[in-house]
């Protein structure tokens, strides 16, 4: 009899004995962490997010071709995809503007295609063109009143884009303004948190990439893209340079790239990805 | 341990103007609360369900989300959910039953214990985010997988297991643990046989508010699990879960709006089938096993 | 018939189970330690930088600006507090009101209901708040205050206040059916009112888990990241009224961490260090308060 | 009746013997230097007015009190064998299955009638397949049988209170206890489910050795073979008369447990 008991007892947790096998076979999975498939190539691309679904696109075009590569692309920021490319933590990094002289030094920049930021206002708001100076003074709060730009009367609101964007970078170039010197009203990240905070207050001004904003617009969300320096954001006035503010897509490498990602790199290069970039609001580099 | 209603309260005495008041503002606050998450499911409703379809269930991502479907999705949240469940669950059941029959409530280790779960209930899910991408992602080599952003919504959602099972345990009968003791059972047969059913409902209610909690979390998963919007074939794979997907369409992709309420609408109701799946699974346990109808 | 050697075994094995959940326990424990000392060795370079004080003391947060950096983050931990505080500031009315509704008044059916769609709405992706606010909420406060950005302190709340307003009602709730039956009936048998029943039972006596469930949310509401981040506005300052934009910690993490260089980084987990012991100290103290209360109460 | 109480002081010996117990709650004294003995297959009853220490010198005899934290017991309790239930060390599972116990409340599982039954019976050891007739044998003891036996699927909370109470008294049956005590088993049951427990009480003489706390001395003087007397005194339960029942009932020689007693008759 007690021989008997000591075995029920052991084996008397019926209740939980099929989570016991899920919990054993769940700590083996979690033992187990092997690579995959072998034969396979993966290539890690991380880095801006303005960047990354165009990059996702096109992977998935080189993934049909090229079946033994894998490609995976996760967002996070220029500044991540110059630090994981430098670091090797990612074979290629993303980054949405022109590289420093100081990053220049390790990294090599490949330029995908073009893009321009714009300056948005809603719909209904009556004033259709600013030039630099008028941005100058809105961004410094110098000018309160949409009345002293030729709107109406209502305050002006402030967005801009959080610290280390490089939309915020190349924005503040052009303008020759420290981050400092701006007094804003909002502070957003996204691109399409800037659009929508201009569609929730219609007296909000902001900036955002051109692609995001023109595709926007086009579907019927009530914004418009500013008349900037006399030039109408688009995608022609950016590819043709006659509009002020844009700013080059690149893909980086540091000296030690495969020869898988360096294919890659090559084919997001080539014209085969000319379509996709068009059909993301971008310039494709000539 | 049955919620229904009790009718000798609900009955009970009405006095004047005191009542009506209460009763007044009580039902103003109620259909506050409906009305506004009416107002809300009702927006998603009306921008995201003219995209869906069997095949928005079942296709692949298409143009970053502004086409095709939330197939691969839908198994990577499951999948995610899974990872996170299957290390939570005992976790905090185990020291709920810790906390709650192994030690005194005063002791110093018993106070440790709970303070360190609720700390752990107020650290920021972002924070949970950077924790995971560091911890498993890196230094446990797991890398941008459904298996790391599983575990680090496991650390989150422990606090509230913890809580619910304990709530649960603690408002048993308190005669039975002296009926288990007196019959010469040991502790273990105790909790597993006896005070774990008992306590089941309970349980139950909280692994399903962990569930909502954990197929919501954006933050976290962000770090974690990854962007891949392929089929996983192995929890070691990188995959998107829907509320990142929300996320990234509501932010990133130009006119992924309405895709983002359809997206959320799927999730919306992927809660509801495991809700309820959970609640009738377990109801059907204790039916078969423990709780024969009264 | 049962031998004393059985019952060894069944000791031996009752040792075991008790080591399991000890261990099961101390994990979940220790796991919070496991995150804060991961956040101190993120935030380590700038404590060895000494930038710790310049936290409390600066005024601004510019931390990328090459001409003049300042690293405040007071004003950043003033807007987690009051963001907060104004969310489940309007919650728990609203909450324990409807809970109250729910069990003294309503017919069950009614109930299961609310309930089960309090379930649902704690799946509710933040994002999807935090977009429903920013396209709702907001337009509202211009209405309201045409002169003001819209995105603000009180959208901010009131976002946050929906978020945990089904933490908030069922935990509430949870506590009103846990009132003894017997001092329900106990007034109903010196012939109190519903109306006065509610409020000198049945609130008291749960009294200490609706406690419980506003704490819970508290903490949930000052560790909101993805909902604050689309509707508080941002701006790192001490608001002068609720229609002024604020910035909780979490926003900035969300906002700046993908984009931050390596110091910058370590300025972030340093403000979520910071963060999570601000709210370590609001937990810690109930909690310690609470079970204080528990070992008064409950001992023999 | 009487003669049957009267008859029993020095045939048996003692089943269960104890020797100068004392309990204590920190430093709450419940019961101080009581020294008792039950003889074997006779009733013995606890008497004695509110908060004198009955109840926890009950729960000491199958070391209960050990679930009470800052509960400390000392002095000697033995089993007729030896067996030294005081003892830090003893077997305290398997000496709580020689000790059965039933409590003032009704306490079955909230499962079904049979797991009542199967959880206590598996953990000390019996097969599954003879399970379902010890349950019948303990079920019909109890006369439970008839009411419940097209329904042992069910819940044990569905049955009424007597019935709970009556199936409490088959689970402890069932482990072949060679005590059982009994903390005031009739105190929450209506006079007719009273009746039946009592009858049942009654039935176990002779067969088992049984302890039983109760305040209805008319109780008490219907079925016990011994009483003893507890008393608050000098700050702590203690035992203050002992002996048949025949001659404590009917004249005391403590006075205390004289007034006490004379109220039954008043």
């Amino acid at each position: 009899m007690g021989n008997d008991f000591s075995m029920n007892s052991v084996f008397s947790f019926a209740v939980s004995r099929k989570y016991w096998v899920l919990l054993g076979g769940f700590s083996l999975s979690l033992a187990s962490c092997s690579k995959r498939e072998a034969g396979v190539e993966t290539i890690t691309l991380t880095g801006s997010s303005t960047v990354a679904p165009l990059v996702a696109d096109a992977a998935k075009r080189y993934e049909e071709s090229h079946p033994a590569v894998r490609i995976e692309v996760q967002s996070g920021g220029s500044s991540r995809g110059l630090a994981d490319a430098g670091s090797g933590v990612a074979d290629l990094g993303m980054v949405s503007r022109a590289l420093t002289l100081e990053e220049a030094k390790t990294l090599k920049a490949h330029r995908i295609a073009a893009d321009g930021v714009c300056v948005i206002l809603h719909k209904d708001n009556p004033v259709a063109e600013l030039n630099r100076q008028q941005l100058i003074d809105i961004y410094t709060k110098k000018a309160v009143n949409w009345s002293t730009v030729g709107g109406a009367d209502a305050p002006i609101v402030v967005a801009n884009k959080a610290e280390g964007r490089s939309t915020l970078e190349v924005f503040l170039h052009f303008l020759g303004l420290d981050n400092a010197d701006v007094k804003a009203d909002v502070v957003v990240g996204e691109n399409l948190h800037v659009i929508n905070s201009v569609v929730s207050n219609p007296n909000t001004v902001g900036y955002v990439s051109i692609g995001t904003a023109a595709s926007e617009a086009k579907n019927g969300t009530p914004i418009k893209l500013v008349i900037t320096e006399g030039i109408t954001p688009s995608m022609e006035t950016v590819a043709d340079g006659t509009f002020p503010i844009t700013r080059p897509l690149n893909v980086v490498e540091d000296a030690q790239t495969s020869a898988a990602a360096a294919a890659f790199l090559q084919f997001l290069t080539s014209p085969a990805i000319h379509d996709l970039v068009e059909k993301h609001y971008f310039v494709p580099v000539p | 341990m049955s919620f229904s209603a009790d009718s000798s309260t609900r009955t009970a005495t009405r006095s004047g103007w005191a009542d009506r008041a209460f009763g007044f503002a009580g039902g103003a606050a109620a259909f506050l609360t409906a009305g506004l998450f009416g107002w809300i499911v009702w927006d998603l409703i009306r921008l995201g369900w003219p995209h869906l379809s069997w095949s928005f269930f079942t296709g692949e991502v298409e143009d970053a989300g502004r086409q095709g479907g939330v197939g691969p999705l839908l198994i990577s949240s499951v999948l995610i959910l899974v990872c996170c469940l299957v290390p939570a669950v005992p976790l905090g059941v185990g020291c709920a039953l810790w906390l709650s029959e192994c030690v005194r409530r005063g002791s110093l280790t018993a106070r440790l214990v709970t303070g360190g779960v609720d700390l752990l209930a107020s650290v920021p899910s972002i924070v949970f985010g950077l924790f995971g991408m560091v911890f498993f992602c890196q230094k446990l080599g797991m890398g941008f997988s459904i298996l790391s952003g599983g575990l680090t919504l496991a650390g989150m959602i422990l606090p509230i297991l913890v809580r619910t099972t304990l709530t649960a345990l603690e408002s048993l009968p308190a005669d039975l643990r002296p009926a288990a003791a007196a019959l010469g059972l040991t502790r273990t047969t105790s909790i597993v046989r006896i005070l774990l059913p008992a306590a089941m409902p309970g349980i139950v209610v909280g692994v399903t508010l962990g569930i909502g909690r954990a197929l919501s979390e954006t933050a976290a998963l962000l770090f974690t699990s990854g962007y891949s919007v392929r089929w996983p074939e192995s929890i070691h794979d990188s995959g998107r879960a829907l509320s990142v997907h929300i996320y990234d369409l509501a932010l990133n992709v130009a006119n992924g709006g309405p895709m983002a309420s359809s997206t959320a609408l799927v999730l919306l109701a992927l809660i509801l089938i495991i809700n309820a799946a959970a609640v009738m699974l377990s109801e059907r346990w204790m039916r078969r096993r423990y709780h024969p109808e009264a | 018939m049962t031998s004393s050697k059985s019952t060894t075994l069944s000791r031996s094995l009752d040792r075991v189970f008790r080591g399991v959940l000890g261990l099961l326990a101390a994990v979940s424990g220790g796991m919070v330690l496991l995150i804060v000392s991961y956040l101190v060795t993120g935030a380590w370079p700038a404590i060895e930088a000494g930038r710790l004080a310049a936290f409390f003391t600066d005024e601004r947060w510019q931390p990328g600006s090459a001409r003049d950096p300042q690293f405040g983050v007071v004003s950043m931990l003033v807007g987690s507090l009051l963001v907060t505080l104004l969310a489940v500031g309007l919650a728990t009315p609203v909450g324990v009101a409807s809970a109250v509704f729910h069990r003294f008044y309503a017919p069950p059916v009614l109930e299961r209901w609310n309930r089960r769609m309090l379930e649902l709405l704690i799946g509710v992706p933040a994002v999807v708040f935090g977009f429903w606010g920013l396209m709702t909420v907001v337009p509202l406060i211009v209405r309201l205050a045409p002169e003001t950005p819209g995105q603000s302190l009180l959208a901010g709340g009131i976002v946050l206040a929906l978020m945990i307003l089904p933490i908030v009602t069922l935990t509430t709730q949870a506590a009103l059916q846990a009132v003894p039956r017997a001092q329900l009936l106990a007034a109903a048998g010196l012939g109190l009112g519903r109306a006065r029943t509610i409020w000198a039972v049945a609130l008291p006596a749960a009294r200490g888990g609706i406690g419980a469930g506003v704490l819970l949310s508290l903490a949930r509401a000052i560790g909101e990241t993805m909902a604050v981040v689309l509707v508080c506005g941002n701006i790192p300052q001490i608001p002068d009224s609720l229609f002024d934009p604020i910035r909780p910690v979490t926003s900035t993490i969300a906002l700046e961490m993908g984009y931050a260089t390596a110091s910058h980084k370590a300025l972030l987990f340093c403000a979520g260090l910071v963060l999570v012991l601000f709210t370590a100290v609001f937990v810690g103290w109930h909690s310690f308060r609470r079970q204080m209360a528990d070992t008064g109460t409950g001992g023999a | 009746m009487n003669s049957v109480n009267d008859s029993t002081e020095t045939e048996s010996i003692a089943r269960l013997s104890v020797t100068s117990l004392t309990v204590r709650y920190g430093d709450l004294v419940a019961v101080r230097d009581v020294t008792l003995a039950f003889p074997d297959g006779r009733i013995t009853a606890l008497v004695g007015p509110s908060g004198c220490g009955k109840s926890s010198f009950l729960h000491s005899l199958n070391r209960l009190t050990d679930l009470i934290p800052g509960c400390r017991v000392t002095g000697g309790i033995r089993l007729f064998d030896g067996t030294d239930i005081a003892h830090p060390r003893a077997d305290v599972l398997a000496l709580r299955r020689r000790i059965g116990i039933v409590f003032q409340r009704p306490n079955p599982f909230p499962q079904s009638i049979r797991r009542n039954f199967e959880i206590p019976l598996r953990e000390h050891g019996w097969h599954r397949r003879d399970i379902p007739d010890k349950m019948e044998t303990v079920l019909r003891q109890v006369g439970l049988w008839k009411e419940v036996s097209d329904r042992l699927h069910k819940s044990a909370v569905a049955l009424s209170g007597g019935q709970q109470q009556r199936l409490c008294l088959a689970r402890a049956l069932a482990l072949d206890p060679e005590v059982i005590l009994f903390d005031e088993p009739c105190s929450a049951l209506d006079p007719i489910a009273s009746g039946v427990v009592e009858d049942l009480i009654h039935s176990l003489r002779d067969r088992l050795t049984v302890a039983i706390v109760t305040h209805n001395l008319a109780q008490a003087r219907r079925i016990a073979d011994h009483v003893a007397v507890f008393w608050h005194r000098d700050g702590a339960g203690q035992l203050i008369e002992s002996g048949p029942a025949g001659r404590v009932l009917a004249a005391p020689s403590d006075p205390d447990a004289m007034s006490y007693l004379g109220g039954m008759r008043g």
